[in-house]
């Protein structure tokens, strides 16, 4: 265990085997996402009441799913980073914040784009987009706290302490919220114990989209860790090694 | 002083501290490697070094304010960070900055500080502050005090703290010819009694005591 | 004497201290104490000014102004927790007393919330009649604020000792804490509109009571945490 | 060389490196610059969550909202305008440069309301539109805030200039300098309800422009005079 | 240096500063009254006295920092209050406070600081931080230097400052032995150079000209 830990912790580990992943990341992503795409663009039938706009859906919901799990992911790097004072952790921790808040954007970006043609309005104080909202002011603490303090070490820590409160917060924020008043999609719609209830044709390519995404929210953080990677690493000697045979 | 007394009585074993192979870089800049020393009962110890050498680092690792390095610390033979509150509380740091609040009497500045580490009477303060050349300033608001003035209120803190291992980060200045007789006597005192002394400062210690040097120059970069 | 002798002093007597300190520096700067206050009523009285003056339109943002206005004025108290005591080099006194620091940073906490939190919270009904509050919501404002503002205090003062390093003031802190406390202003600003309302608010007490009780046993964890972090 | 001899160098050049330093040190804290947004988003939308989330509701508290929002925005970004500089003794050099005052603090005041001031109403209609004001009063709120802000910058800079000697931070600064800006705020977000009630509001941006142009040759002085005071 | 030369030049009348009678008490304490002195072009001036005894006050006034003083003070003959800005651009102070921003790097701080009194380019800049011993820390952020570095920075302004009179206010705190060296030869070139230095510290300058004293310790009280 330690010893997988340990070895898990070393960057250069990381470097390796991300390099072995991302080809097949690639692959499945493009997969995933050119099915998935033109399933729900082009064979997913008419809602009959939303019309075609339901097709936003199809980005929408697995970007917003994703944003949802970026808290939690910072969260857990960070305890490693307390913890094991894992630098690779600190390194995706670093490296997720403002990925999970572009994804935030995103999502609510194309919420608000299906909020137009559903309820009118680009902006509705909903509860769920609201919590959403707070999320990303959240990750925005994150990510402003990260470049306001100089030593990185210390920034690393503070990042993992401010996480970890966020990441207990968040399920009181998202209750609170939920609490405090609601008209937004209930989770139940699409989730997969009822979709009879909405047939496979609408939740099928939606699965199929939300792992594509999924593989292009994972690519990106591995590419971006990895730059940090090289960053750090800089001064030892695998890098230079690496860099050396990059020259050529 | 009690204090060097009861420092005589339970020092059993003399070796305090120990560094064992410290290493610290700073912004890509290595500022010592491999460092091993270590303080006995009754050491004086100057941290020496150029500007920018690593003293002020080196004194805050020591104490634990910075965590930023590898290596091992031992107090008493055993690792600090199994034992923080007891080595805490054998210690006494003196930074860069003073540790005054500019809006509190120098009286009521030791009152805390003090009682951080043992019962204090009010008594017992004022003759600190008057050892240190303060007599009459005990009422008065730090922030009208000029800086040496200041200086000496911590100084003050030294004389009435139980700790037996003193971390002094340039404690010097701002402090005329007459302060820094004080201090220096006061740190003779302390190691007379037992007690362990690591300072970093520019100035010539002129001290009867043999003074033990520890020179950082030679290991930067 | 030595390292191995127990500590010489009990930790209740140095959180005793330390609260009798933080207590006495205010003192000091009395009217430093007035500020919370003076901010409180100020951003309060400016909605009339900036909104309308219209008394119903008032009575229904009332309850949801004073809450906002005093998370804000707690937030801003704030940034005097630590900074002071940072710059001065109090902070690594503190770090370094052989003392548990939890003890220490709640009782700097409490001061702070003697200080800054409890006048706001008496200070409210007046507020809440300037606004025309139904008068039937003040016990549940009172209440609502004597379960909130505490737990704006410590959680603030985790975003404190973050910052407390930081050349760039007061916003920062804000950003980083504000979010973190919605879900009080949210329960509390509900519970004062509910009762005018005439509904039950038990469950909204209960709910702030359960984050108080939190608040109160991990946030001065984490503060002292994040203080290590900060003097570093 | 000597006392005699003309000053080196001319106080244009003295006013442009001010500036650019201040310009600087916001450009080396990048993401510093997005707190005064962050707060003012923050702060914006906390308001549906502690009053209501009932469009008709939003709609006629927005403008005041917004416009409060913007004024404490501005007035905690003040906080850094001096600060810094008191406290490692770069300020004793400004006042001790051969350059008249005013204009250092002109470039002091300008650099801030830049980084600080300006954003804020760039964001400005994005909040509009999220409390569901009326899209015809968008232009209204730029302008307004457009006039507006820089003189809560001009007002805010002379509090700070007061204040920076002092210990508390933050409150005792709004404390000051929010009644001064009270005008501004009540014509500002007057403006702004009124255009949508279809009156016209030249007028008003009349009087936020004389009181601009006040502020600008004025408030400059009273800083310069504040601070040879502060650091006294 | 060039300034020096320019310095020799104007030096006509060599009578430069003019205190006059000079009183001043803080909190009911009368640090000193009827304080008369001259500094002439080429003097090198001490000012000396036990902590608290009002250096830093009577530096800040003659500079017009501090205005809470009775008495006069005359540049070249004239009063300041009525040629501020001439006095001013005459003047170099450096406080106990270094005026150096921690967030700009060295090179970034001197470049606004002495554009206030002069133009200046880039080499000029590194120049003088080499010779203040600062090689290669021209882009370090002064955030991470050492007390003793950013000390440094700040001697580095005086390098570049056009300014005729230096008051320089305990400049010598936290500068090792080779920064006190440097510091203490800059002084002597400048008074050299027709210009005048009013400096104090604790420590015992040792400088090849005759260094004039100014003792406050029988003023005060
Ligand atoms: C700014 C606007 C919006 C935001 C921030 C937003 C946010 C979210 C979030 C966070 C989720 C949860 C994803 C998950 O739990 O896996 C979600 C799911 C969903 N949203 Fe939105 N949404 C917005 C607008 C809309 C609109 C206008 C509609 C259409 C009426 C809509 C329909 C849905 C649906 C059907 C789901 C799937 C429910 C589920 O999977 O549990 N959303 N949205
Ligand atoms: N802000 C202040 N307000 C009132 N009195 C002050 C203030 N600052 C200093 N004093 C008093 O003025 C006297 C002189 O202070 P000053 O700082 O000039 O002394 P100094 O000679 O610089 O001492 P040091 O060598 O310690 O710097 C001190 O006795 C102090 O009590
Ligand atoms: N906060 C910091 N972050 C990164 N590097 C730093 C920081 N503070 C200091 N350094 C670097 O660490 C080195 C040692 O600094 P330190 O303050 O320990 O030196 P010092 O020996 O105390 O010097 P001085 O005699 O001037 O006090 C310096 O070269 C400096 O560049
Ligand atoms: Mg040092
Ligand atoms: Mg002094």
């Amino acid at each position: 265990m330690w010893l997988w830990f340990s070895k898990l912790g070393s960057p250069k580990w990381f470097y390796e085997l991300s390099s072995k992943w991302l080809p097949w990341l690639y692959v499945a992503m493009t997969i995933l996402l050119s099915v998935g795409l033109v399933w729900a663009l082009l064979f997913v039938p008419q809602d009959y009441q939303q019309g075609d706009t339901i097709r936003i859906m199809y980005v929408h919901v697995p970007v917003a799913s994703i944003s949802l799990a970026c808290f939690p992911l910072m969260a857990v790097a960070g305890v490693i980073t307390l913890v094991w004072k894992m630098k690779l952790a600190d390194m995706v921790a670093k490296c997720a914040a403002p990925i999970g808040a572009w994804f935030t954007a995103v999502a609510l970006a194309t919420g608000a784009i299906w909020g137009e043609p559903i309820w009118g309005t680009w902006w509705v104080w909903d509860a769920r987009l609201t919590s959403m909202l707070i999320q990303f002011f959240l990750l925005v603490g994150v990510i402003v706290l990260r470049s306001a303090i100089e030593s990185p070490d210390s920034a690393a820590k503070a990042c993992a302490l401010l996480s970890i409160v966020g990441a207990i917060n968040v399920p009181i924020i998202k209750y609170s919220v939920e609490w405090w008043n609601t008209l937004h999609q209930p989770a139940s719609d699409f989730s997969m114990d009822q979709n009879s209830a909405t047939g496979p044709e609408i939740w099928v390519p939606l699965v199929i989209m939300i792992i594509g995404v999924y593989c292009f929210f994972v690519i990106s953080l591995i590419l971006s860790t990895r730059n940090e990677v090289l960053q750090r690493e800089r001064k030892s000697k695998w890098v230079v090694d690496i860099v050396n045979s990059a020259k050529g | 002083m009690s204090l060097n007394a009861e420092a005589k009585a339970s020092s059993s074993e003399s070796r305090l501290l120990d560094a064992h192979e410290l290493f610290c870089e700073r912004d890509d800049r290595v500022l010592f490697s491999g460092l091993n020393f270590s303080l006995d009962a009754g050491d004086l110890m100057q941290v020496q070094g150029s500007n920018g050498s690593g003293k002020t680092t080196l004194l805050r690792i020591l104490c634990g304010l910075n965590s930023s390095y590898e290596g091992e610390i031992r107090w008493q033979g055993e690792d600090i960070h199994d034992m923080r509150e007891e080595f805490q509380a054998a210690l006494h740091y003196i930074g860069h900055r003073a540790g005054v609040n500019k809006v509190l009497t120098a009286r009521e500045n030791l009152r805390w500080s003090v009682a951080l580490h043992r019962q204090v009477s009010d008594t017992d303060i004022d003759d600190a502050l008057a050892r240190v050349g303060l007599l009459g300033y005990a009422d008065v608001v730090c922030r009208n005090m000029s800086a040496g003035q200041q200086q000496r209120v911590s100084l003050a803190g030294l004389l009435l703290s139980p700790a037996r291992l003193w971390v002094l980060d340039e404690p010097f200045t701002t402090l005329d010819v007459k302060g820094v007789k004080i201090l220096e006597n006061l740190l003779v005192q302390h190691v007379e009694g037992g007690g362990a002394v690591l300072v970093t400062t520019h100035h010539q210690l002129d001290v009867a005591w043999n003074l033990r040097r520890l020179n950082l120059d030679g290991l930067s970069r | 004497m030595s390292g191995k002798s127990p500590v010489k002093v009990s930790t209740f007597s140095a959180f005793r201290a330390t609260l009798r300190r933080d207590l006495l520096i205010a003192l000091k700067r009395r009217n430093d104490m007035l500020n919370p206050l003076m901010f409180f009523l100020i951003v309060v009285s400016l909605f009339p000014l900036g909104v309308s003056s219209d008394p119903a339109e008032l009575t229904r943002i009332a309850a949801g102004t004073v809450w906002v206005a005093a998370l804000l004025a707690s937030m801003l108290s704030l940034d005097n927790l630590f900074r002071a005591d940072y710059e001065d080099g109090s902070l690594e006194q503190l770090i370094l007393s052989p003392q548990p620091l939890y003890f220490m940073v709640l009782a700097k906490n409490i001061a702070h919330w003697l200080i800054s939190g409890l006048p706001v919270v008496i200070m409210s009904p007046l507020l809440a009649y300037m606004l025309y509050l139904p008068s039937e919501s003040y016990w549940a404002l009172v209440v609502t604020l004597l379960l909130g503002t505490p737990v704006l205090s410590l959680f603030g003062s985790i975003g404190v000792a973050l910052t407390v390093g930081l050349g760039s003031r007061g916003l920062i802190l804000a950003v980083i804490v504000l979010p973190l406390t919605v879900p009080v202003l949210i329960i509390g600003a509900k519970a004062v509109a509910d009762v005018s309302l005439g509904l039950d608010v038990s469950m909204h007490y209960a709910l702030l009571g359960a984050i108080l009780a939190m608040a109160f046993t991990l946030a001065p964890f984490a503060s002292a945490g994040a203080l290590r972090i900060s003097v570093n």
